[in-house]
This record gives C-alpha cells, sequence and structure tokens, in this order.
C-alpha cells in the first residue's frame, strides 16, 4: 500500500467519522433536566455514559460550584480529541476557560455539537488540555523503604493510595472494605446527587448522602425555565389538565431513567419518546406499555423485592406514590374541592416496596391521563401546596428533601444492583428540593 | 495431520511459555497476576497434552483450570493484607534451602527423563484415544471413576463444613482466639 | 485433532465470518432497538452508524487509568476475541464443511467458555478503577454458577451422538432434532448463551447500573474492539446452538450451509430480541436460580436423554 | 517433540512447583506451588502414556485421577484458609504456630 492510498485511506476514515452521531456525555445543571434527558431522542447525538466514550462535554444550566472539581475531573477522562460545550447557565465554572463553546438557552445544542466534533477531527480546533494538574492525592514519593510512600505490608500511603480497611462482611469475616463515593454526575442518578458508600464485596455496609447538595447555583436563575405547572400551582389555579398531563410526563420521564437503569434502553426511550407524545385520553396507551413492561420479567426477577421502609416511618411524609405504594392515602389532591368534584380517588397499594413504588407511579399515569381528559377547563382550588409527581410540595418543602435522609436506611445492607435500583426508583429530583427551599419563591407565596 | 515442524515449533513455545510462566508465578507482586500466570502455564501444559494426542485430557486440564484460577484469585484478593503488591513483599521463608530443594528435584527428575529407558510404543490416533479413555472410565476402571466421584462429593461437604460459619462443631467465632498481630515493619524485615 | 481445512484458508474464513457476523449484530441490534422504542427501524443509519463510530473510535486516543495492568488491559479483548474465534471453528458449516473437527469438540467449545470467564475478570481488572472492578467480581459469581448447568445441556446432545465431536453431534440429529428430543436443552444453553456473551437480562459484568461496569474505562479502539469480541461471542454461540441443538445443516429443499446460516441466524435474531425485551436479572436471584434449578433440572435433561436411548 | 525434552519439560514444571511450596509464606502461593508439581507429573504421565506405554487407557486414566487430587487439594485448601482465617485472620503459614483451634 502507497502512502498515497494510505493517506486517501486516513481520508475515508475521517469522512466516516465525521458522520457518526456525536458522542456526548451530558451533565445537567439546575432545572435543565429535562432538556438533556430530551438529547436521548436527538438522532445526531448519542448519550453514553461513561466521559471515556465521550468527544464532547455538554454543561448543562449552572452548576453548584461545589462540584466544579468534579466536573473537571469528568472533562479530563475524555479521550483526545475533546471540548466542552456550555448550554445557557451563565457562569463557566472555575476551572474551565472562559472561552468555551456556549450556545445559548432555548436554542438546540445539536448544530453546535456537530459543527464542533466536526472541527475536532478536522484538526481545526485544538483538543482541550487537562484542567488539573496530574498531582497524587497525597505525597508518597521517597518515603518508605522503597521510596513506594508505603510501610511493611499493608501500612502507608503506597504510591499516595490508602491500602483498605477490614469490615465485617454478612458471612462474619473480616475482610477488605473499599470506600466509594458515586456522583454527582453519575450518569443513573439525578444530576447533582451524592452517596458516599461502603463496599463490603457488592454489599453496601455504609451509606450517607452528604449534605447541602441542595444549595442553589450562586449565579444564575434559581427556578427551572419555564416553571413547571407544580410551582406554578403552589401560587395561582392551574389547569388541571395541564397538571395531570404535566404529572404523567414526569412519571414517563422517571420511567425512562429507570428502565435503562435496568438495562432496557430501547424501551426506556419509548417511554421518553410516550411522555413527548401522549396526551389526555391517552390511558389506554399507557396501560398497554404497562402491560409490556410486566412480560419483561421486571416485576419479577428485575426489581428487588420487599425493601421499602416502614408504613409508620413514613406516614404524613407526603412521599407520594412512596408513602401510597405503602398503604397510606396521602394525597394532596384529596383535599382539593375541584378535585374532588372530578371523583378523585389516589391510587393505594400495599406493597411498600420497589415493585409496589413502579405499579403506583404506571397506574397513576394512567390515572392522571384520565383524569386530564375528565377535568375539562376546570382549575385547582387549592393554592399554597399541591402534589407534586414525588408528593407533598410546599413553598419551602420538598419531598425530595424528606426523602433524601430516607436513602442510607433504605440503602445498607443491599447489593450494588438493588441498591441502584432502589435509588433509582426513588425519583429524587434536587432540582425540585433547590426551587422549594429558594427564599424568591417562599416570598411569593 | 499438522506436519512435524510445526509441531515441534508448537511444542517449544508451549514449554518455554510453561516454565517461564510457571516462574514468574512466585515472582510477581500482585496475587491475581500470580494466578493468572500460572493459568497461563497451565494453559501451555494443556496445548503440549493436545499435541501428545490426548486431547481430552488437555481439553478438560483447560476447562477445570479456567475455573479454579478465578476462584484462586478472588481468595486471594480476599485473605491476603496486600493483594495489589502496592507494597513490595517479600513474602518467603528458607529462600536459599527451597531454592536448592527445587533445583535438585529438577535435576533428579531431568535425569531420570534423560537417562531412563522408556519402551518406544507410541499410542494411537486421538480419535481411539478419547473412546478407548471413554470405555476405560466406564469399563474397568468403574471403580476408581466412581471413587474419584464420591472424593468429590465428600470434599464439597467437607470444604462447606470447614469453611461454613457454622462450623463442624458450632460457631465459628466461639472459643476462638485471636493472634496478636506481629507488628507490620516485622513482617517486612 | 483433525484439521480439516489448511491454516490459510481456514484463519481468514473464520475472521471474514466473524467481521460479517459483528457486524450484522451491530446492524440488527440497532434496527431491533430503533423498533422498539418507537423511531423505526431506520435501515439506512442502522446500517451505517456502526461503521463511523468504528471510525470515530480510530480516531480517538486511548486513556489509561492511574497504575493499569497495560498488558492484561490489552489482551483482554484479544483473549474474547480469540476465544470466539477458536469456539466457531469448531462448528460444522456443512457436511465436511469444518475448520478444526476436534474429537473432543463438545469439552473444547466448553473450555473456551470457562476462558470468558478469565477474559472478562481480566478485563475488569485490570483498569484499577472501582466499577469495572466490581463488574468482574460481579461476572465471576455469573459465570461460576452457570458453568455446570451448561455443561449439563451441552453433555446431553453427546448421548446421542455418542461421541464429543461437533460433527457427530450434528450427523446425529439427521432424523431427530436435539431441540425435540430434548426440550430442556436449547433454553438451557440460551440462558448460558446471553451469560456467556454477557448480553440483555445476562449483562452483569457491563450493565447500565455500573455504567458500562468492565468497560467504564475504555476509550477509543479498545472500546471498539471488547464490543465486537463480545458481538463475536454471541455469533460462536448462535452457531453452536444451531449445531447443538437445531440440526446443524440437515433441512429440506435448500443446501446444508444455507440451513446452517439460517439458523444461527434465527438464534442470533432470538438473542437479540431477549437483550431489549427482558429486563436484567437481579445477580443474587440469578445465582440462586442457577444452583437451585437450572443445575437439577439440566440433570433431569441428562438423565430422560439417557433413558431414550437405553 | 522427543520424549526426553517433554520429560525435562515437566522436570522443569515440578522442580519450580517445589521451590514455590518450600519458600513461599502465603497459603495460596504455596497451594500454587502445589499445583505446579502436580502440573508437571501430569505432564510427565501423558507423555509415557503416550509415548511408551502403547495408548494403554489406564495411563490417561492416571492424570484424571490427579486431576481429581487437583481439585480435592483445592477445594480442602480454599476450605481451611476460610476457616483458619474466620478464626485466627492468618493468611502466611507463620502466624499459625499451633495447629489447634
Amino acid at each position: 500500500m502507497g502512502l498515497t492510498s494510505g493517506l486517501a485511506g486516513l481520508a475515508s476514515l475521517r469522512g466516516l467519522a465525521l458522520a457518526a452521531p456525536v458522542p456526548v456525555f451530558a451533565v445537567a445543571g439546575f432545572g435543565t433536566r429535562t432538556a438533556v434527558q430530551d438529547l436521548r431522542l436527538a438522532r445526531e447525538i448519542e448519550l453514553v455514559d461513561t466521559p471515556r466514550a465521550a468527544a464532547l462535554l455538554l454543561i448543562a444550566g449552572s452548576i453548584n460550584p461545589a462540584h466544579a472539581e468534579a466536573l473537571a475531573r469528568v472533562h479530563d477522562q475524555m479521550p483526545h480529541p475533546r471540548a466542552t460545550v456550555l448550554w445557557g447557565g451563565s457562569a463557566v465554572p472555575a476551572p474551565f476557560s472562559p472561552e468555551v463553546t456556549r450556545v445559548p438557552w432555548g436554542e438546540d445544542p445539536t448544530p453546535a455539537a456537530r459543527e464542533i466534533f466536526r472541527s475536532l477531527l478536522n484538526g481545526s480546533r485544538a483538543t482541550e488540555p487537562p484542567l488539573l494538574p496530574d498531582v497524587d492525592p497525597v505525597e508518597w514519593r521517597g518515603v518508605g523503604p522503597y521510596g513506594q510512600g508505603g510501610s511493611g505490608m499493608t501500612g502507608g500511603t503506597p504510591y499516595g493510595r490508602p491500602m483498605a480497611e477490614l469490615a465485617p462482611d454478612r458471612d462474619g469475616l473480616r475482610l477488605d472494605a473499599l470506600p466509594l463515593e458515586i456522583g454527582p454526575f453519575y450518569p443513573r442518578l439525578p444530576a447533582g446527587l451524592v452517596v458516599e458508600m461502603t463496599l463490603a464485596g457488592d454489599v453496601l455496609i455504609e451509606v450517607a448522602v452528604p449534605a447541602g447538595l441542595d444549595r442553589p447555583p450562586d449565579e444564575g436563575p434559581r427556578r427551572p425555565i419555564p416553571a413547571s405547572p407544580f410551582e406554578r400551582a403552589l401560587t395561582e389555579p392551574v389547569r388541571i389538565a395541564e397538571l395531570e398531563l404535566a404529572r404523567a410526563r414526569a412519571h414517563l420521564r422517571w420511567l425512562s431513567d429507570a428502565l435503562i437503569n435496568q438495562g432496557l434502553v430501547a424501551l426506556g426511550t419509548r417511554a421518553l419518546r410516550l411522555a413527548h407524545d401522549i396526551g389526555p385520553g391517552d390511558a389506554p396507551r399507557i396501560r398497554a406499555f404497562t402491560r409490556q413492561l410486566g412480560r419483561t420479567g421486571l416485576f419479577r426477577w428485575s426489581l428487588p423485592h420487599g425493601q421499602g421502609v416502614g408504613a409508620e416511618r413514613i406516614a404524613g411524609a407526603g412521599l407520594g406514590p412512596l408513602s401510597r405504594a405503602a398503604g397510606l392515602a396521602e394525597d394532596v389532591r384529596t383535599e382539593d374541592p375541584a378535585y374532588r368534584a372530578l371523583g378523585f380517588r389516589p391510587v393505594v397499594m400495599a406493597g411498600n416496596d420497589v415493585p409496589a413504588w413502579w405499579r403506583v407511579r404506571l397506574a397513576e399515569t394512567a390515572e392522571s391521563l384520565d383524569l386530564a381528559a375528565r377535568a375539562g377547563e376546570a382549575d385547582t382550588a387549592l393554592v399554597g401546596r399541591v402534589e407534586s409527581p414525588r408528593g407533598r410540595l410546599e413553598p419551602d418543602d420538598s419531598p425530595t428533601a424528606r426523602a433524601l435522609p430516607l436513602v442510607p436506611e433504605l440503602l445498607t445492607g443491599l447489593e450494588w444492583g438493588d441498591a441502584m435500583t432502589t435509588l433509582t426508583s426513588l425519583d429524587l429530583d434536587l432540582d425540585e428540593s433547590v426551587t422549594a427551599a429558594s427564599p424568591a419563591l417562599a416570598a411569593t407565596a | 495431520m499438522i506436519p512435524t515442524p510445526l509441531v515441534d515449533a508448537a511444542f517449544f513455545v508451549f514449554a518455554a511459555g510453561a516454565i517461564v510462566t510457571g516462574y514468574r508465578v512466585f515472582r510477581t507482586d500482585s496475587m491475581v497476576r500470580a494466578a493468572f500466570y500460572l493459568l497461563a502455564s497451565f494453559s501451555a501444559v494443556g496445548g503440549i497434552l493436545v499435541l501428545l494426542g490426548s486431547e481430552f485430557l488437555g481439553m478438560v486440564l483447560l476447562l477445570m483450570m479456567a475455573g479454579e484460577m478465578l476462584i484462586m484469585a478472588i481468595v486471594m484478593v480476599m485473605y491476603m493484607m496486600n493483594p495489589a503488591g502496592l507494597n513490595p513483599m517479600t513474602m518467603v521463608h528458607q529462600n536459599r534451602v527451597a531454592a536448592v530443594a527445587g533445583l535438585a528435584a529438577f535435576l533428579a527428575l531431568a535425569a531420570v527423563g534423560l537417562l531412563g529407558d522408556f519402551p518406544d510404543r507410541p499410542a494411537p490416533q486421538p480419535a481411539l484415544a478419547t473412546e478407548e479413555l471413554g470405555i476405560e472410565l466406564l469399563g474397568d476402571s468403574m471403580l476408581v471413576f466412581q471413587t474419584a466421584g464420591v472424593t468429590l462429593l465428600s470434599t464439597m461437604i467437607g470444604a462447606v463444613a470447614i469453611a461454613g460459619r457454622r462450623g463442624r462443631s458450632g460457631s465459628a467465632e466461639d472459643g476462638s482466639i485471636e493472634p496478636a498481630l506481629q507488628p507490620d515493619e516485622e513482617d517486612a524485615a | 485433532m483433525n484439521v480439516y481445512a489448511p491454516i490459510q484458508i481456514a484463519l481468514p474464513a473464520v475472521a471474514l465470518t466473524l467481521a460479517l457476523g459483528v457486524y450484522l449484530v451491530a446492524v440488527a441490534d440497532r434496527v431491533m432497538a430503533g423498533v422498539i422504542a418507537g423511531s423505526g427501524p431506520e435501515l439506512r443509519a442502522a446500517m451505517l452508524t456502526p461503521l463511523r463510530g468504528a471510525a470515530l473510535a480510530f480516531l480517538q486516543w486511548r486513556r489509561a487509568t492511574e497504575r493499569p495492568d497495560a498488558g492484561g488491559w490489552a489482551l483482554a479483548p484479544a483473549l474474547l476475541g480469540g476465544l470466539a474465534a477458536f469456539a466457531l471453528a469448531l462448528v460444522p458449516l456443512g457436511p465436511g464443511l469444518v475448520v478444526a473437527d476436534a474429537d473432543t469438540g463438545f469439552v473444547a467449545f466448553s473450555a473456551a467458555i470457562a476462558f470468558v470467564m478469565i477474559a472478562v475478570y481480566l478485563h475488569g481488572w485490570s483498569p484499577n478503577s472501582a466499577l469495572p472492578l466490581h463488574g468482574a467480581y460481579r461476572y465471576g459469581a455469573q459465570a461460576l454458577s452457570f458453568q455446570i448447568p451448561f455443561l449439563l445441556a451441552m453433555l446431553a446432545t453427546a448421548l446421542p451422538a455418542e461421541s464429543l465431536s461437533i460433527v457427530r453431534i450434528v450427523e446425529a440429529q439427521a432424523t431427530l432434532w436435539n431441540v425435540v428430543r430434548e426440550p430442556v436443552g436449547l433454553p438451557l444453553y440460551l440462558v448460558v448463551g446471553l451469560g456467556v456473551s454477557f448480553w440483555g437480562p445476562l449483562n452483569m459484568p457491563d450493565a447500565t447500573d455500573l455504567a458500562g461496569g468492565t468497560s467504564a474505562e475504555d476509550s477509543g479502539v479498545a472500546r471498539l474492539l471488547w464490543g465486537a469480541a463480545r458481538a463475536s461471542m454471541l455469533v460462536a454461540v448462535a452457531a453452536m446452538g444451531a449445531a447443538g441443538f437445531l440440526g446443524g445443516w440437515f433441512g429440506p429443499f435448500l443446501p446444508g450451509p444455507v440451513w446452517m446460516i439460517l439458523k444461527t441466524l434465527a438464534l442470533l435474531g432470538l438473542i437479540l430480541a431477549a437483550g431489549h425485551l427482558l429486563a436484567r436479572i437481579r445477580i443474587e436471584l440469578f445465582v440462586l436460580v442457577s444452583w437451585a434449578i437450572l443445575i437439577p433440572l439440566a440433570l433431569l435433561n441428562v438423565f430422560v436423554s439417557g433413558a431414550f436411548l437405553l | 517433540m522427543s520424549t526426553e525434552a517433554v520429560l525435562i519439560a515437566a522436570a522443569a514444571l515440578f522442580g519450580i512447583g517445589v521451590y514455590g511450596a518450600l519458600s513461599q509464606q502465603s497459603f495460596v502461593m504455596l497451594m500454587m506451588g502445589l499445583e505446579l508439581m502436580i502440573n508437571g507429573a501430569i505432564l510427565a504421565l501423558v507423555v509415557l502414556w503416550a509415548r511408551a506405554a502403547g495408548g494403554n487407557p489406564q495411563g490417561q486414566m492416571l492424570a484424571i485421577v490427579f486431576m481429581t487430587v487437583m481439585a480435592v487439594e483445592m477445594a480442602l485448601g480454599f476450605a481451611l484458609i476460610t476457616g483458619v482465617y474466620r478464626v485466627r485472620r492468618a493468611d502466611i503459614t507463620e502466624k499459625l504456630r499451633r495447629l489447634k483451634g
């Protein structure tokens, strides 16, 4: 093979690669969760689970400044050639260069992503250098008998890495335990959620959620744009049809993420597509989809049974589907005369575990669409609190803020897969919690 | 059939591979690497067995060792204080004696191999070898075969009894004495 | 070992079959995903995207983790792909059309399957990172559980053939396919086939809840190769299933090799569809089912097949 | 591939195994030495079966017995290591001064 044909081969390789869907690792900042989720439907973009598979880092909205370093670490894990795109958001997180490409909020980031991808592969745009210095977490050079930073067999910090500690496992043996922190950009968790855990084998023996996760970003909007109907319902009457359609869509969006966690990526995309397609009166479609999910073995072999918290423990907490799956008929809508006039009755089940949470949400999705079809022009009559898809939402209190303290007790003792399933099945939304805690909103209420 | 020079070349590659990886087992710091080197050594021996016409044994050796070495790696990571070999360690004792003993064993056995006078009666073609082994297993050597099976069964039961939390006589934690761990520096010295 | 094909024909033949198979798996998987996701088959995109993605992988740099076992990391995809090629070489396409008709083809195939867990463990262990390592241990638990039911399910096919040779196993199905003779065998084999190629409901080492598991740290060509090796394992498993249970080259009207290819494609389709339509099983449940249900079931299968022969 | 060459390779494997079994402190590494010794033994056995015993199937039978021994050694070895670790938290031979539980 001559030089020219070799070059031609390389050129055609590049030509082929240029037409590939852009592999994007997307990070959803405050209030951008649904927009980032919708990128999964974009044909030009391929959302990837790990920065190692990405060419572009898409940062949507404003990031909690406490997570800027973690974000830089995500950036540095991407293979060259790589680039960053900022979508909406007002501030560039600290280690990132201010010259990062920006796409205004409300504009589709796909053309910009495609253009940057093209210039990266062409070589007309230089790949981004690492943002963080390459330093060891602990100074170790020259320490110890071999200069490896350790001492003896299990002492010191060889090569800057602490040795494992022992912890009892469930069989009564004392074995190495692995401390691990996942988040704030773990693809299966809502953006911003951090879970600190200690693993003994595949079992979580210690779980903690650090405080301050629902701190609002320093700059940029404090509320999602546009405001969700649930948020508006706190201060003004809202069409019930609109509210219930939004509830069905929120449940389907949760379902999409949760299905992907169970390995059903195509069906998860289908759920996301449904979230866009459905309208009032589409309840039969949801019921058909529910039946299809039943045939995947989801409830039989994929979701852990009997892993809920006690009903008495969450009584009065207003955790929406979680409460109702524990047999508690807690629903703000029952207090609303407008809903009562429609003959609304909450979906209550008695499973109190992950499959029951799923069943309640699926049943509520269909019920909401029925309600939306029946409600006509009716408005909500109750102002000041509202039943969000996750539970009772009040100006200074959100269901996510109330559910977060349950995470450690729910996850401790579970196998990793079950723990991740339980975590995604909780449907936590830190944005909602930030908005509820935001003083601006509390003042208007 | 594969031509003889090819067989010879394959044998030398396998034999060198088996010996080198076998030696590397005791010369690596990482426990997982040690298990994989041992597996490589076994795989090479399995290859030689196939070359020798004992296809069945070679393949069974590979089949068995793959599972065994995975378990070995996991057991070592479980119980070793320093499974990744982050701290350099010399976990050997009586190194000189052992080396001499190993060399002596090698020389003695090699001498037997070189000086011994073995009859030249080659085995039949592989197809027949596998079939004959099958007939032998379930014919004349049935008793041996069954004994091996029963031995394995009792091993399984015994292993579970020894390793289980409820040991042979009551809970393993009761009445046990935990020795004082010597300072780690002493071990390394 | 009887080698029918000279090595200069056999090697390219196996490599070409695998390359075609891998491409086919990638296309079919995309088409199915599109149909199930509700965006339509999009055939043109499905045919081009795998090629484009592969081209991109060649342009991306590989990135290492901190202090990885570089040798092991590079070896893992090669080992998995090599095992797939080895397994495929044992499968006869038609009477006399086989790369290596080993007298112990069945044992050789089982050995290849056993080595898959070494490849996966190596792939997860060598990057020196938490999520891949977790995936590796998960696969250890999973693979050790399905080894025995797998061996027993395959063993039942060797009984009517009175031989361990794959060719003889196919020949014994001239009148009656094994799928009819031992109805439990094929489902058992497919369960294990999913596990060996860690696909769909049994994709535990590279699962979505581990953000990619053992391949979470792979980038560029390494990622591409690992995906290709997995897909080629799937092809080898489907081909062996067609030979062992669906009567191999036997079938009316069409020539033998065509039947063999059709049956392999049918099994591939079945496995790929299962990948999209079945949820991932919980590892604890899988281990329990393997030891407590699949092994007795597989044993029963062997006894029943044996009883028919008496 | 002469019989002698194979026997020398087998002797080398056995010798390395002897060295490992005698020199290693860790239980599992010690077992690796034993495994290597059996490995060499199987190799010698099979070459003699193939070249000198006229294909008497009992030669292969003996190799199968060796493999059984290997499996038994591994299983019991791991079980003992687990048992010892459970009680004494020891993983090297020096820490076991008494064998009584």
